[in-house]
Formats: structure tokens, C-alpha cells, sequence
């Protein structure tokens, strides 16, 4: 070894020293999960959940007041539950994550959930919307910020039948997304009382060709499409829809509120229905914030209609361990008395199985390219009408 | 004395074409016959239709007095009916001597128990086949007597003759079909050929042959007795001077028809 | 059932099968010269309709206003740059493993058909989720009963017929065609004629893809939507066609195409329990069809040599 | 091909030496947290496999692995007790490791299909899902001894798979493939339809228990905890070298020597009394057998199962194993299941990119390694025989 190399090498130690020295004196680190479907056909809706969580992140680390340093560990579930359970796994055996924002889909979030009990690991489920998921078993570790399919298709219903419609045809995907909500509007609506089903039919998630189905509807000539699944099948249906000259309002569910939908349809959106929980983020002061915020960040792609679901999630986590410390049990232990919590998308309160009880529904409606809050729609003035809208 | 091999009337077309016509064919416990004949006059389809590879359309083939006619193509090799092919057919990446051992099919334990579990007897029967492998090449070409493991692929085309007519006779058969042995070999290496398959046969006398061949040079000196086909019909049947001699044949053979 | 209601669900299932159709052939003409299988034929087709939609886009925003105008544009360069993708692919992935099994090319064919797939869905802007297609064509429909007949699909059916009918006169009437029929009969003797092989092969692989991007322009008309992985699902479904037609005949090709919708649309109108069966109903018969016909409907001319 | 005629049998030296940098290699990249680290250590992987190709150690490497195979095997039973060992805490680390044990046990019934006989299945992960289920049925509804479940979910898979027989006989080639493909399809469509089998929801999987020890417990030993997964770990592995060991004298033996010999030419074949028939049913049913075994066990591991698991995809990554590591060589098969299971998992960061750089990585290896990482040697029906 030369001398230049020595000093060369003693001035690298020195600097180490230093560097080991200066991470000293910064804060504790400590490391959250998110996972979400980062690939795949609702990847974007995965990307949206990320981005809000990494914001909620963002924010906090900026503050000078806040006690450590977050790290987010982001894991893709791809929607798959053999998948989920290996990312879950993954996350849970990683005792340095302390607790995770974790779902948007409900066969990986289900598939999960024993994992996440098995290991201790206190998670928020961020948009996964079956009700087993917290209902099934009574886990400690497993909360959720979002509702269940149960409560929007309460408000579903009730809304169609309010409108006049009588006949109703069910479109689900034969995922456990839209067998269940299938399930729960059918009984929903049939608890009113007013309207009917007429025809119900199951198609596959990855399915491009709806025109069989859509003919054998058009001769059942109901009044509504209902429709339980995800934005990619429900741009092709209403697109399909329109081709066969079926006159039918589409009634979706939350898993086609999200900015792809309008873009992938355009003009044909109008006058689609869809419902999801929670209070309409722009609504709220929290939410100005929250999308202000966002597009600092420049993030690519929206936030989507979970991502404040996400950030709420993400801010909620972060906010126990600030209070109670990086420690797995006092985080589910805080989480179990969750009351009234102000966030973005409105005041949570966690019941005995770690749902959010506080069942608020928003209504959308597509109008000129936006989804727009039924009550301030054009279509509930009476300004404009759905076809065959009473 | 009963033909050993006995065709009659075998008709087999391959859509408008005719290919064997009729065919009557008798073949003698240890002869050597020669079969031939121009191009598509229906030799090669001969051997395919006696060895189940084809069926035929009308007519019988009895082997040993049994008839064969719808056997599949293991029943015939059972019955004691080896080939070898016009175009080399080697199983190109496996060694020499799992190629001869493809031939020894009927004399090999073939029980999932015996290969699977019994290691030990497995062994000794694995061992007693390369011997009598071994022995079987060492009378072709010596030098590949040794390198036994070897793939085929690497050989020359004589190597790989050596090695399929090795295949057809480990199995000890009857009745051998040597449908163009000379292919893509020199004059040479085809003379040298010959020469190792009479010395087979002079080793057991039982064993019959069939050859197709164009070289016919080859035919003269090995054959007992000629056959010539045209448009899938015997046209002429006898030593090979005699045949070689008969106006007929050489009108089929110049084409004039 | 009311004939109205059966002219529709004939309609659907004659655009379904056209589409069908137009992959399955691209799939025998590989098969014909080269006895390969593409596997990314069919997210070849996602590229072309894509590449469609960006020139529409691109077209728009320059200020072009024709439908038709803006509709042969995007034919043009959607057709034209697929085929040069067919022809690299050829080139570069295909045509170097023809000694390698045949397993091999499928495979590596199927990864570039990720590639393909992945890339639309990272790079292109928003390619994660679905696109409107524009609807260019005349939209006029008559109501006849419960049939809606519309004019944009009789002119998308009749383009599809001519250029079937097209290949067919290229394939039987030209010098072209009897190059690509006698390298597609037996390489060697192809050669000895005069042929230039690679050449053939080349453009053969860009007639191919040049079919996909007119299949997949055509699903973007019908459907109006387009996503990353329409590619995933019509290339299986017409590779299947052209196996239960029969690889290497066109006609068979053309047969499986329709064969396939016309069971996925019976599958759904007489299994009214469940029409998500209908997928199940639809395989389940290709394997029976493949029990019954080992190579496919029309058969394969093989003489085997031995 | 390597030089089977050489009389001296090889060194052993540089199949333990390779071996010993091979584990030393996998505990660090499993270990690995960073991405930096990660990536640096692939590179790494990368540089000195192809260094040792080009160097021609490689040839050294599996000259002495095919003399010494028993003793080289065994070591390599050695060093993954040894890697498991370290890992005893880390239960993702062990799950990853018993998922690569598994999806190798399911390749090697690939293996057999189609390395050996020749018929495709482009239907693995169906299969694989047939045993998954049977695990789930059988250890829900009935008090069926977990460990005779195994074999259960393994003859299962065959019965199902034997449905396809006949087509699966009676077509060659790219024909064969489409029955396969059908299948796979018809297959996840049918699970996620019917609602027997839990529909898309899937079912849960009670797992492992073998009289009273249940597998799905940490183990407390001494103030050590080792996970859970420690008891699938050993279950696998034992699995693996029975299903290694069967498939190794499958091929020494005349039953090798035949399903070669079929998928070479089955006209040949026929004409020296082969019975294509009754050999291709011989390595179908086996085949799927190892792929349903190794189901029912990954079922119980997993603790779920769904449809979503078992798609074309899935199957499709199966049949890429086999290539990759190269048609016919068991060795091949196991280290080209740890590169494709466990180098998507530890590019976590690329996310998104993941399946474009493994398709990528693919398309590179058919073209410039189109034999696979280990090409099969020639066969040798006793290693250290000579004549």
C-alpha cells in the first residue's frame, strides 16, 4: 500500500466516523408499510393509495416537531391473495415495520388478514371494501378507515328506488368484489321493496367482450345496469352499452369512481351513477389540504378515489406511533379506542372490530365529465334527467 | 418350405397415387433379398406397410405364418421384424449406447418397481447389455467400442449407420429391413458396410435380410436374390444377373414406360 | 327466440369471430413459412392499436377535424409501423432460435409479448389504464325489433371480409404469394428456386403484424376502448382458433376465429344460470374438438417422410 | 455435452467449491435488506457466473458434480440445513426458501412431462392448484391425516389431469400445447365461477399438523425462537430430495431411456416395440403427481388459496424454469427456481418494473444460453461406472 492510499484511507475512516456521528444526533428511524396493486389492471388505483401514503410520510418527516424519521416500506400485492400473503408475510416478519396501510383489494386484503394476526402486525385497510375483512373474525390488529360495500349499497338502493326505477338487471364480476356486491344490493333492494331484479349476470375480470350479455339485457329492457366491479370491465360495459343501443342508467359502485373511468369513456359518462364511503374529500378543510399538497409532490398519476382513504390511513399510523412509540402491541392497543378522530375524509370511529362505524355515503353521479355529489347535481334539481328518471 | 415373410395382393394408396399395387412378394428363411426398383415405385412404403407404419388397403402380410397385416408397429418389432430408416432416424443427443439400447426394447425389464427401486439388479442387467453392446460394435468399428457414451451427434454418417443397423440387430431379430443402408456414404465406406453386416450374418445364420438399395454394386455382391418394383407391382423376381438382364427392368429403370 | 334478438347476437358474434379470425391467420401465416408460433402476436395487436390512438391524438391536436381522413392516417402508420415491429421481431428474436427448439421460440415470444404489454402499460402516458377509442366511423343504426343494426359495424365486418379476401388473391394470385406458399411448403426446394428466404420470411412476419394492427384498430372502433391487455386475451383465444382450425390453412384459421365466438356467444345465451360459464363451455370444447381432430378441423397436409 | 468418456473421474474439489460460493452467495442476497446492496450483489451474480462460463469453469464444475453426485447432493443438503439454520428467525426468508423447494419439486414433474417424454403442459400451476385444493377440502371437511393428504392431493391431480389423456395423446406439438392452454384457462375460470371451492374468494388452509405438533407455531427452544416455518422448511426439503432422487433414477433407468426415446421420434421409437401410449401415460401421471404433492403442501403453507394463484401466467413461469435452467437437468431446475423466485422478490424497489426486466432477462437467456443455465448431460445410468 502506497502512502497516498493510506492517507487516502484514513481520510475515509475519518469521514465514516463522521458520518456515523451526524446520523447520531439525527431522529430515530422507523419504518411503516404500505401495500397496495402496483401492477396489474387496477394498478392505478394502487399507485393513487401509494402516493397519498407517501405523502402522509412526506409531511410528517417535513416537521420539525414530529419525533422520528418514517420510512415507508412499500410492498405490491399485485390483487392476488397468494401474492398478498407473501408480501403480508414479508412485511409482518420484518419487526423493524412497525404497522402498515394495507389493501385495496378485498381477495388479497381476506387473504392476508390471518397473517397479519398470526404475526401481531397491526394494519389499516385502506380501500378493500368486503365486509369479512374486518366482519369475518375479531383480529386486533386489523382496523379500517374506509366502509363496507354494506353501507353503499344501503344508499344504492335506496336512491334507485327513490328515483321511480322498478326493474333492475345486475351486471358482477365473479371476484369476491362483485359476488359481494351483488349479494348485498340484491338484498338491499329487495328490503325497500320497489324495485326488481330482472337478470343477473357474471363475467370474469379479465372478460373484453360484453355484447352477448348486454343483448339478453336489452331484451329484459330494464330501467338500470347495476353494475359490482372494477373501472376497466365498467368502461367496456357502459361503452358497450351504448353500441347496442341499451338505453339503461349505469349504476356502479366505488370501484369505478376514479378519474380512469371518465377518461377512458369521455362524453359517454354522463349520467352514470356511483357510490362510496366516506364524506367527499373536497368537502372537507383536510381535503383542500390534502390535494393541495398532492400536486406538489407531482406525483404521477391522481390520487384516485382511495388515495385520501390512504393518506388517512397512512396519518393515523403515524400519529399513534408518534404517541405511543414504535412498539407493535401499544400501537394496536391505541388503535383499539379510536373515537371521533378528525382526518381528511371525515371523523373515524373504530368499532369492536376495527371498522369505521361512521357510515357516510357519498352519491356521485357523472356530469360533464366529473363526478359530481348527486344532491349538487343537475340530474336531483331536476335540471337535467337520467333516461327514465321520475 | 414356408416363406418366411409372405405379401399378397398388398394395395396401399396415398391419395390418387398408387403406391404398392397388388404387391405379391415371397421371402425365404435366410435369404438375402434385394429389393428395387426407381423412385417411388413403392420399396420404401413396403417396409413402412410390413412394419405398421402404414396400414394397408387390401391384401395380408403373414410373418412366420402369422398374419401382420394390422399389426401396430411394436407387434411387428416383437414378432422379430428389425429396420433401420432411408433418412438416419438416431436420437441424436442421446449417447450410442442408449441408441442400440432403443433397439433391445423387448429384452429389457421394463417394471416402474425393477427400474425405479431395484438399483442393484438393475445394474447387473445394465451391465450384461453393454457387453453384448460392446461385442456388437466392436464388430463394426472397434475404435467406437470405447466411447460407447458418447453422443451420436458428433459422428460421421458411416458412425451413425454402424450405429442404427447395431440397433436393428442387439435385438437379435429374424428379419432385418435395410432400407437404403449406402445413403449418404462413399463407395468405400458402403463396401466396408456390407462387409461387417455378412459377418454378422455369418455369425447367425438364422437371420434374414431384406435390403432396398440403389447401389448396384451393393445388391450384386450381397444378394441371394433380386425383386423389382414398378408403380408398386413386381415386375420381375430372380438373381440379380438374371433380373439385371430382363428387358422390362431396364425399360423401368431408363424411364420408358 | 325472437329473430330480432337472433340477428343481434348473430351480429356480435360475427364481429367477434372477424376479430378472431384476423389474429388467428397472422398466427398460420408464422406458422406457415417458419413452423413457429408468435405468441406475442397478440400484443403486437395492443401496440397497433395503440400506436392508432397516438396518431389520432397527434392528428387532433395539429388541428385534423376528418373522421376519414384521420381514420386512413391512423391505418397507415399503425399498419406500417407494426409491420416493421413483425419484421424485428422476426429478425432479431425468431429467426436467430430456428435451430433451438420449437418451445424455445413460443417462450421467448410470449416474454416479448410481456415486454410489449408491460411497456404500453408504463410508458404510454396514463397506459395503466383504459383508453377511449374515438368512433370514427358513421354511426347510423336502423332498429329492427329488438336488432340494432349498425352502420359502423357493416363497414367494419365488409373491411374485414376484403382484406381476407385481399390476402387470399395475394397469397394464390401473385409472385409474392407463391414465394411465401413455396417457402411454407418446403424451405430447401424454396431455395433452390431462386427464393430469398430470409427475405420471404421477413415480409411474411410483417404481413402478419401489419393484419394485427388492422385487428386492432378494429377493436378499438368497436369497442371504443382500448387497454394494455386486450392483446393477452384475443391472442390466446386466436392462437386456439387457428389450432382447432388447423395450423397452416387460412380457411381453417378464418373457421377457428368464427368457431370460438360463435361458442362463446351460444355459451352465453343457452347457459342462462350462468353466462360466466361461458368461458369454461368454450375451452371445455376446444379440448373435445382436439380429441376429436388432433390437428385441428382442416387437416394439415402431412406425408410424413420415413 | 459434457466429456463423458474421460476415465479419470473428476476432482470433487470444484463442485464443493462451487457449491460453498453458492450458499455463501444466497445468504447474503437473502439476507440483503438495501437496494443498493441488492443490486450490487446481482451484478455481482451476474459478473461471476458469466466470468466463470467464459473462463470455462463451469465445465469443471458439472464434470465433478456428475462423478460425485451422491456426495456433492448430499452437501447440498448440508449447506441448505446450514442457510436454513441461519434464518431460523426470519420467516420470510424461510418462506421464500420453501416456495423455490416446492415450485422446484413442481418443476421436476414438469421435468418429466416434458423434459423427458416430450408432452407439454402448459397447465402446471393447474395442477399444482389441484393439490392446493385438496389440501384445503380434506383438511377442512375431514379429519384425513395431514401427512397422507400430500399423496392424496398428488393422485388427485393425476386423476384430474388424466381427463385430458386423451387429447393430450392423440395431438403433437403446437396442438398439444392449445389442450394445455384450454386447460388452464378453463380451469381458473371454472374455480373463480363455482362457488363451492370458495369461488374468487378462495378458502383458507388449515395448516400443517402432525400428531399434534402444529406447523403454524413459532418454536421456543432454549430463549431461541425459530418460525414457524422451520417445520414446512425440513417437510419440503425432505420432499424435494425424495422427488429429486425419484426423478434421478427415473432417468438412469430403461423408463428414461424410453420417454427420451419417444420425444425424439415416436415412429422410430414404435418400430422397436415402445409403446408410445402407455409411456406417455406413464410420465403425465407422474408428473402431476410431484406437481400435486407439492401443491397440497405449498396449500398448507400458504394457509389460502384462490384462483388468482393459478393462472396461464403462473403455469407459463413454471414451463420458463425449465428452460431456463436447462430441459432435462434436475440440478438446472432447482438453481433456476431460486433465480426466478427469489430475484423478483428482492427487486421490490423496481416495483412496477419487475415484470418487464424478468421477461427481459428470459428473452437473454433463450438467446444467448438457449440450452438453459445447465445444459443435461448425457445420460450415465450409474455416475461412476466405467466399463
Amino acid at each position: 500500500m502506497g502512502k497516498t492510499s493510506r492517507i487516502a484511507a484514513a481520510g475515509l475512516a475519518a469521514a465514516i466516523v463522521a458520518l456515523a456521528g451526524a446520523s447520531a444526533d439525527a431522529k430515530q428511524k422507523v419504518k411503516v408499510g404500505f401495500i397496495g396493486p402496483l401492477t396489474g389492471g387496477v394498478s392505478v388505483n394502487g399507485i393513487g393509495g401509494r402516493n397519498s401514503a407517501d405523502l402522509a410520510v412526506r409531511l410528517r418527516n417535513a416537521d420539525p416537531k414530529s419525533k422520528y424519521e418514517y420510512e415507508m416500506v412499500v410492498l405490491d400485492s399485485e390483487c392476488k391473495p397468494n401474492v398478498a400473503v407473501q408480501v403480508a408475510t414479508k412485511m409482518a416478519a420484518d419487526k423493524e415495520i412497525i404497522a402498515g396501510a394495507t389493501h385495496y383489494c378485498s381477495v388479497a386484503a381476506i387473504a392476508a388478514v390471518d397473517t397479519y394476526h398470526k404475526f401481531g402486525f397491526p394494519v389499516i385497510v385502506w380501500g378493500a371494501v368486503l365486509p369479512d375483512i374486518t366482519y369475518r373474525n375479531k383480529y386486533p390488529e386489523i382496523h379500517r378507515v374506509n366502509g363496507t360495500m354494506i353501507n353503499q349499497n344501503d344508499a344504492n338502493a335506496a336512491l334507485i328506488s327513490s328515483l321511480g326505477y322498478k326493474t333492475v338487471a345486475v351486471i358482477h364480476d365473479t371476484t369476491d368484489y362483485g359476488k359481494g356486491h351483488n349479494e348485498y344490493f340484491s338484498k338491499a333492494l329487495a328490503k325497500i321493496g320497489k324495485a326488481k331484479i330482472v337478470g343477473t349476470f357474471g363475467v370474469t375480470a379479465d372478460q373484453q367482450d360484453f355484447t352477448a350479455e348486454l343483448t339478453k339485457i336489452k331484451a329484459l329492457n330494464p330501467d338500470v345496469i347495476y353494475f359490482g366491479g372494477l373501472t376497466p370491465i365498467g368502461v367496456r360495459i357502459r361503452s358497450q352499452m351504448d353500441k347496442l343501443g341499451v338505453k339503461a342508467v349505469l349504476d356502479g359502485t366505488s370501484g369505478i369512481v376514479s378519474d380512469a373511468f371518465i377518461q377512458g369513456l369521455g362524453p359517454l359518462a354522463e349520467g352514470t351513477l356511483a357510490f362510496r364511503e366516506g364524506a367527499p374529500v373536497e368537502k372537507l378543510p383536510g381535503g383542500k389540504f390534502f390535494m393541495e399538497n398532492y400536486n406538489k409532490q407531482k406525483y404521477d398519476g391522481a390520487p384516485e378515489a382511495y388515495g385520501p382513504f390512504a393518506f388517512a390511513a397512512m396519518d393515523m399510523i403515524i400519529d399513534t406511533i408518534e404517541k405511543v412509540g414504535p412498539d407493535r402491541k401499544k400501537v394496536i392497543a391505541a388503535l383499539a379506542n379510536v373515537k371521533d378522530r378528525d382526518s381528511i375524509v371525515g371523523k373515524i370511529t373504530f368499532d369492536d372490530h376495527g371498522q369505521n362505524t361512521v357510515p357516510v355515503i357519498t352519491k356521485y353521479v357523472v356530469q360533464d365529465g366529473k363526478f359530481v355529489e348527486w344532491a349538487d347535481s343537475e340530474y336531483a334539481s331536476g335540471k337535467r334527467k337520467l333516461p327514465g328518471q321520475k | 418350405m414356408n416363406p418366411l415373410l409372405q405379401a399378397r395382393g398388398l394395395m396401399r394408396r396415398f391419395g390418387g397415387v398408387v403406391a404398392l399395387d397388388g404387391l405379391d412378394l415371397d421371402v425365404a428363411a435366410n435369404e438375402i433379398l434385394g429389393l428395387i426398383g426407381p423412385n417411388g415405385s413403392g420399396k420404401t412404403t413396403f417396409f413402412n406397410v410390413v412394419t405398421g407404419i402404414y396400414g394397408a388397403d387390401a391384401g395380408t402380410v403373414t410373418f412366420g405364418g402369422a398374419d401382420i397385416t394390422r399389426a401396430p408397429s411394436r407387434a411387428v418389432y416383437k414378432a422379430g421384424i428389425a429396420r433401420t430408416f432411408q433418412r438416419s432416424r438416431l436420437s441424436l443427443p442421446l449417447s450410442i449406447f442408449d441408441n442400440i439400447m432403443i433397439g433391445n426394447h423387448q429384452h429389457l425389464n421394463q417394471g416402474l418397481w425393477f427400474n425405479l427401486m431395484r438399483r442393484k439388479a438393475f445394474k447387473r442387467e445394465f451391465e450384461e447389455n453393454y457387453a453384448a453392446a460392446r461385442a456388437l460394435v466392436e464388430v463394426f468399428e472397434p475404435a467406437m467400442a470405447d466411447r460407447l457414451f458418447e453422443p451420436v451427434a458428433g459422428l460421421p454418417m458411416i458412425d451413425r449407420r454402424r450405429i442404427e443397423i447395431c440397433r436393428a440387430l442387439i435385438s437379435a431379430p429374424k428379419l432385418l429391413l435395410l432400407d437404403e443402408p449406402s445413403a449418404g456414404m462413399t463407395h468405400e465406406e458402403t463396401a466396408e458396410l456390407m462387409d461387417d453386416i455378412l459377418l454378422v450374418r455369418e455369425r447367425n445364420k438364422n437371420l434374414t435380410i431384406i435390403i432396398v438399395e440403389h447401389e448396384m454394386g451393393v445388391i450384386e455382391r450381397i444378394t441371394d436374390r433380386c425383386v423389382v418394383l414398378n408403380f408398386g407391382r413386381k415386375i420381375a423376381d430372380g438373381p440379380y444377373r438374371e433380373v439385371a438382364a430382363d428387358p422390362q427392368v431396364q425399360e423401368a429403370y431408363l424411364g420408358v414406360a | 327466440m325472437d329473430l330480432g334478438l337472433f340477428a343481434q347476437y348473430t351480429m356480435n358474434g360475427l364481429m367477434l369471430g372477424m376479430m378472431y379470425a384476423l389474429v388467428a391467420v397472422g398466427f398460420t401465416l408464422f406458422f406457415g413459412v417458419l413452423d413457429v408460433i408468435k405468441f406475442s402476436h397478440g400484443d403486437v395487436l395492443t401496440v397497433g392499436s395503440f400506436t392508432a390512438l397516438a396518431t389520432f391524438v397527434g392528428l387532433s391536436a395539429l388541428g385534423l377535424h376528418s373522421n376519414w381522413l384521420a381514420l386512413l392516417a391512423m391505418l397507415v402508420v399503425a399498419t406500417l409501423a407494426m409491420a416493421f415491429l413483425g419484421m424485428l421481431i422476426a429478425r432479431y428474436l425468431v429467426m436467430p432460435l430456428r435451430s433451438a427448439p420449437p418451445l424455445n421460440t413460443l417462450l421467448i415470444t410470449l416474454m416479448l409479448g410481456t415486454v410489449l404489454r408491460e411497456c404500453v402499460r408504463l410508458f404510454y402516458p396514463q397506459g395503466a389504464n383504459p383508453k377511449p377509442f374515438p368512433a370514427l366511423l358513421p354511426r347510423a343504426s336502423v332498429d329492427i325489433g329488438e336488432f340494432n343494426l349498425r352502420l359502423d359495424n357493416v363497414l367494419m365486418l365488409s373491411a374485414g371480409v376484403l382484406v381476407i379476401v385481399g390476402l387470399q388473391y395475394l397469397l394464390n394470385r401473385t409472385k409474392l404469394g407463391l414465394a411465401i406458399r413455396a417457402v411454407a411448403q418446403d424451405e430447401e426446394t424454396a431455395r433452390t428456386m431462386g427464393i430469398n428466404f430470409t427475405g420471404i420470411v421477413l415480409i411474411t412476419f410483417a404481413l402478419g403484424s401489419g393484419l394485427a394492427a388492422f385487428a386492432g384498430v378494429m377493436n378499438g372502433l368497436y369497442y371504443n376502448e382500448i387497454n394494455f391487455g386486450i392483446g393477452l386475451y384475443l391472442g390466446v383465444i386466436g392462437f386456439a382458433a387457428a389450432i382447432i382450425g388447423g395450423l397452416g390453412s387460412i380457411y381453417g384459421a378464418i373457421l377457428g376465429g368464427f368457431l370460438f365466438a360463435g361458442l362463446q356467444t351460444v355459451g352465453t345465451v343457452l347457459l342462462p344460470f350462468a353466462s360466466a360459464y361461458k368461458d369454461v363451455f368454450a375451452f371445455a370444447v376446444v379440448i373435445a374438438i382436439m380429441a376429436w381432430r388432433p390437428t385441428g378441423l382442416i387437416r394439415e397436409k402431412i406425408s410424413e417422410r420415413v | 455435452m459434457t466429456d463423458s468418456n474421460s476415465k479419470m473421474p473428476a476432482g470433487m474439489a470444484p463442485g464443493l467449491i462451487a457449491l460453498g460460493l453458492a450458499t455463501a452467495y444466497l445468504v447474503a442476497l437473502l439476507g440483503a435488506e438495501k437496494q443498493a446492496v441488492i443490486i450490487s450483489l446481482l451484478v455481482l451474480g451476474i459478473g461471476a457466473v458469466v466470468g466463470a462460463a467464459w473462463l470455462g469453469l463451469f465445465d469443471r464444475v458439472s464434470r465433478s458434480f456428475a462423478d460425485h453426485e451422491d456426495a456433492l447432493g448430499g452437501s447440498a443438503i448440508v449447506a441448505a440445513l446450514a442457510l436454513a439454520a441461519y434464518f431460523h428467525e426470519d420467516h420470510f426468508v424461510l418462506l421464500l426458501v420453501v416456495t423455490v423447494l416446492l415450485t422446484s419439486v413442481a418443476t421436476l414433474g414438469l421435468n418429466v412431462q416434458f423434459g423427458y417424454a416430450g408432452v407439454l403442459n402448459f397447465a402446471g400451476a393447474s395442477f399444482f392448484g389441484v393439490g392446493a385444493y385438496t389440501s384445503a377440502v380434506l383438511n377442512a371437511y375431514t379429519s384425513v391425516p395431514h401427512l397422507i393428504v400430500l399423496p392424496i392431493g398428488g393422485v388427485i391431480a393425476a386423476l384430474i389431469g388424466s381427463m385430458l389423456l386423451l387429447p393430450v395423446l392423440r395431438t403433437r406439438g403446437h396442438y398439444a400445447a392449445v389442450v394445455t392452454i384450454a386447460f388452464a384457462l378453463l380451469f381458473k375460470t371454472f374455480l373463480e365461477v363455482n362457488d363451492v371451492l370458495g369461488g374468487p374468494q378462495g378458502m383458507q388452509v388449515k395448516g400443517m399438523n402432525i400428531l399434534g405438533w402444529s406447523f403454524n407455531d413459532n418454536i421456543e427452544a432454549g430463549g431461541i425462537t425459530i418460525s414457524f416455518y422451520m417445520g414446512y422448511f425440513l417437510l419440503s426439503l425432505a420432499l424435494l430430495i425424495a422427488a429429486f432422487v425419484l426423478v434421478r433414477r427415473l432417468e438412469r433407468s430403461w423408463i428414461g431411456l424410453n420417454l427420451d426415446a419417444l420425444r425424439l421420434d415416436e415412429t422410430a421409437a414404435s418400430c422397436f416395440g415402445l409403446d408410445i401410449t402407455r409411456w406417455k401415460i406413464t410420465a403425465f401421471l407422474i408428473g402431476n403427481f410431484l406437481i400435486g404433492i407439492a401443491g397440497a403442501l405449498f396449500g398448507m403453507v400458504g394457509g389460502f388459496v384462490g384462483p388468482n394463484n393459478y393462472t396461464f401466467a403462473d403455469s407459463l413461469i413454471l414451463v420458463s424454469i425449465l428452460l431456463l435452467g436447462g430441459i432435462g437437468n434436475p440440478w438446472g431446475l432447482v438453481v433456476a427456481t431460486f433465480i426466478v423466485v427469489v430475484v423478483p422478490e428482492k427487486l421490490q424497489t423496481i416495483q412496477e418494473y419487475r415484470f418487464l426486466l424478468y421477461a427481459l432477462m428470459v428473452i437473454g437467456v433463450l438467446l444467448f444460453r438457449p440450452e438453459g443455465l445447465l445444459p443435461r448431460p448425457v445420460r450415465r445410468y450409474f455416475p461412476r461406472w466405467r466399463p
